[in-house]
């Protein structure tokens, strides 16, 4: 994910706004890493470039 | 099955494609009416292979793209098929937007929206992050008028919603939205065979089939935030 | 010479109904989408004969239609064509609307607006007529993009503005309405001709007529009042 | 016209209510008659059960 993502994006449960903790980046993006929320601490995963902003609920684990 | 698995098997299954192709023949007509400006910020909800939302890049000069699916796989698949950077991908829930209030200009939807285990949910999650004149164009081939799609729900391993055309002005208006139009699109592209070839593997009879994309086609509604 | 008294001489001439004919054919259309709900209020603003306002009594059980026409003669004609006590037909100028504010719930014009001596005091007019959520369906064969329209002008003997489908949204917009949509709605059922009927007297080719009806049609814009 | 349109309409003008002055009616509408502003007193005639709301500057009178 662009960086500039986080302009808009924000906690799917509580609407509130998400800190971003970059594991893997290229030129471009975000390639692994984390966004937590400022509010209630949930952490969203960012995988292959892709953030995970489903409620934790519904995200199962990948299988192994 | 949840929709994340029953769809990352779709995508897993390439079956994400397969369907593009057959929406295109009525979700173009319902992009090009969109009021979509230059530099505008789209969402694509329930974007499977992504292809409206990189449409719009295309036509309309949308700004930024965002394509929002349960499914990481189909996240995945729909990243794989473009390098624009300014179309960008999101895993997450209809009911559950991780977008600010009135941080979309438009929001387009094909085909996904019946998915919603609470829709009402989903249109109050809308008109929340719509801007102030933002549009809300919902497309279904799924809904009450269309015979021909009420077995559908047997093909598929999700629960489904089937509204009547009038249960959709109504449940937008409960959410607060205005709405701005209502029709059906027809699907004048698909291959419909001459007579003597049916019954076919999907159709009793020509004129059912016909009636499926000829006059049912697809539902668009149109709602707007206040 | 006076818009009241060019559409009186055409009313009086009959073509009224050669228009609605003509007209009918996208009309529909657009008609179909309109989100009226029975009981609603309709307006057909510029109604010639009146067969917009009348169909939507038929098809979505409007409650009360009123057709607005700044000529006499075709105000009068419009009434002679129905018994129906719901459908009334007034005599009135686009930018001076005789009606309270918030009063209308839907309007619909085709072919008329762009007679509007001042087409944004008419927006103005129908911004304040419309009450939230109230749709404006403008039709219009003649604007920018269709170059087949652009020699209209010569033939009518009052002013006639015309946009391009981007001036539409912005002059909407500027005049406090949202734009819920904008697209051409093609001819699909006029007559045209084998190519070796070309030149006729209209038209120089198949192929203009071809693009004046099937590519241009008619240009629909969609307003929500706030 | 008939007497429910005084419901919504106005002086076209100045946007004040209308006085309704019945000349000939049938059964179900005004045939002739006035419609006079409240609050600027112009009038509006109804011919032929047709109310005429045009501006006046904008209402020719019919050829005799
Ligand atoms: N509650 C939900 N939240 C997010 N996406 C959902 C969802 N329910 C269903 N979907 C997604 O909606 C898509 C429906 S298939 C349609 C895909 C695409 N719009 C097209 O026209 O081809 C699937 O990709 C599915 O994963
Ligand atoms: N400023 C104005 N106020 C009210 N009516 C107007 C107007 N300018 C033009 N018109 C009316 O608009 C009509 C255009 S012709 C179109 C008539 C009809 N809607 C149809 O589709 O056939 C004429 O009847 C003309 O009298």
């Amino acid at each position: 994910m662009r960086e500039d993502l986080m302009d808009i994006i924000c906690c799917p449960l509580d609407k509130h706004e998400l800190d971003l903790e970059v594991i893997r980046r290229n030129d471009e993006e975000i390639m692994e890493g984390r966004l937590v929320c400022t509010e209630c601490g949930e952490e969203y995963p960012i995988e292959d470039g892709i953030p995970n902003l489903l409620p934790p609920d519904m995200r199962e684990e990948s299988p192994a | 099955m949840s929709v994340r698995e029953e769809f990352d098997r779709w995508a897993s299954e390439g079956r994400d494609r397969g369907m593009a192709e057959r929406h295109w023949h009525t979700a173009k007509h319902a992009l090009a009416r969109a009021p979509v400006e230059p530099g505008d910020t789209v969402l694509d909800l329930g974007c499977g292979s992504g292809y409206a939302g990189r449409a719009l890049r295309d036509t309309a000069d949308a700004g930024r793209v965002y394509g929002l699916d349960a499914s990481p796989e189909m996240a995945r698949n729909a990243r794989s098929y473009t390098d624009d950077p300014q179309v960008s991908y999101l895993v997450g829930d209809f009911e559950h937007l991780p977008f600010a209030d009135d941080a979309i200009d438009h929001c387009f939807s094909m085909e996904s929206f019946y998915y919603a285990s609470d829709p009402h949910a989903a249109l109050a999650e809308l008109a929340r992050v719509l801007r102030p004149g933002g549009t809300f164009y919902c497309a279904v081939n799924f809904y009450e008028e269309n015979v021909h799609s009420h077995h559908w729900p047997e093909k598929v391993d999700v629960g489904m919603t089937r509204w009547s055309e009038r249960e959709y002005r109504q449940a937008f208006r409960e959410a607060g939205l205005h709405v701005a139009g209502q029709d059906r699109i027809p699907d004048r592209e698909i291959t419909i065979p001459p007579a003597d070839e049916f019954p076919t593997e999907d159709w009793e009879s020509r004129d059912a089939m016909v009636e499926r994309y000829r006059t049912y086609g697809t539902l668009l509604t149109v709602g707007v935030a206040p």
